[in-house]
């Protein structure tokens, strides 16, 4: 059982790849807590959005995690 | 009796929206979206490419990374948005991903209206929209370092206009 | 001791008005203003066009009639103000004048910018200036009779906005 | 000696032709007393303007004419 992780824009740089798979977890902040500490909190700042199955979650309203889930957290866009 | 389906929202139909990963020619597009749009009186648009720079700290190369499942959506709802907010015959927006250089284009809007405020703002306001709250990370390549572009406040100033 | 003489305004040469009396291809035109400013972030440009018209009183032909005297040099003299009002890289103002018919391309104004809403407001206010602004005046023919154009309350309510 | 009346839009219509010629008269109010009154009555509205020798020139500063002056009366523009 495991979740995917992708991380956008500078979070790339912090998690050192694009997307890596971690062993499956309920609830997010156990998948934070298996995390080195620097990248957790980096994925845990205030402007960071996530994204549960290429859908927005708010932080205060996320779902149960379920097997095989992606992660998707979201720093600050910059386009165009 | 039969039962006829509704049919597709005419919005639907006057929004082209790409994300393209290689290069593009804005002016080609233009041409074709101006010849399919006879009844509009004017096109504007706007035309975004990467700048040729003369500094000491010239970018290499920039890089626009995009996350699938919400990007190209949300540039159609923006599509929806801007052709609700405005009349138009039609609206095109183009917008790349991936690594470009000097003189690539990134993005185009073009908007075709009978008149001619109605397409200024609109291509505007999609412009606005793309810049400051699309799903776009940007990074840039100055003397062999790449580094991730944050927003600009200017953006989010632009964007505050629309109330 | 040589006496250099002063160098041309850097704003002449940053205009490119011109006044035709023969079709043009707007995104062709398009196409070389953005490739000959590579420092420009972004390129605003406005197309207008005879609109096709399925109505029974379609228009046949449109006629824009020019004073040789004075509209070109007014054209030139609109540029340089767009050109000090806002800070650009180059402007584009290209006009017809004579017999035109539906499709045809009658004006197209292209700015290039560092930022894009410079480019933007450039092209808004040159498009204003000239429809409501610049000699030209217009007829159309229908159902066989020409009329001639009288301008539109809704031209002077677009230049208000610039005071 | 003589003057060229240049025409533009619906004056044009009103004077049947986009120029003429017309006998040399120093004064503006001369010259449009040479015309037919219909004519000389659209050349003289409020919202025709007059360029000499392609010159705008106000009403009130109208200079002294000169032989083979052009005068253009301009109704309100309707451009682009």
């Amino acid at each position: 059982m495991s979740l995917k992780l992708v991380f956008l824009g500078r979070l790339e740089d912090a998690a050192g790849v694009a997307e890596r798979e971690v062993p499956f977890a309920p609830a997010l902040r156990d998948v934070l807590a298996g995390l080195d500490s620097e990248l957790s909190e980096a994925l845990s700042g205030a402007r960071i959005k996530l994204a549960v199955n290429g859908k927005l979650v708010a932080g205060h309203d996320l779902p149960m995690l379920a097997d095989g889930d992606e992660l998707a957290f979201l720093p600050p866009v910059s386009g165009g | 009796m039969s039962w006829r389906s509704c049919p597709p929202s005419v919005a639907v139909e006057m929004a082209d929206v790409r994300l393209l990963s290689a290069p593009f020619d804005p002016a080609g597009e233009i041409a074709a979206f101006t010849k399919a749009h006879p009844q509009a009186g004017g096109i504007a648009s706007f035309i975004g490419q990467v700048r040729a720079s003369a500094d000491d700290s010239a970018v290499e190369l920039l890089e626009l990374r995009h996350y699938d499942p919400l990007t190209l959506p949300a540039m159609q709802a923006l599509a929806q948005e801007t052709l609700r907010r405005w009349a138009l015959e039609g609206l095109l927006i183009v917008h790349r991903s991936g690594q470009m250089a000097a003189g690539d284009p990134i993005v185009l809007v073009a908007a075709a209206s009978r008149h001619r405020r109605e397409a200024f703002a609109a291509a505007d306001y999609a412009m606005d929209k793309l810049k400051s709250q699309s799903w776009f990370w940007k990074r840039e390549r100055t003397g062999g370092e790449w580094r991730w572009i944050e927003p600009r406040t200017e953006d989010f100033d632009d964007l505050a206009r629309w109330g």
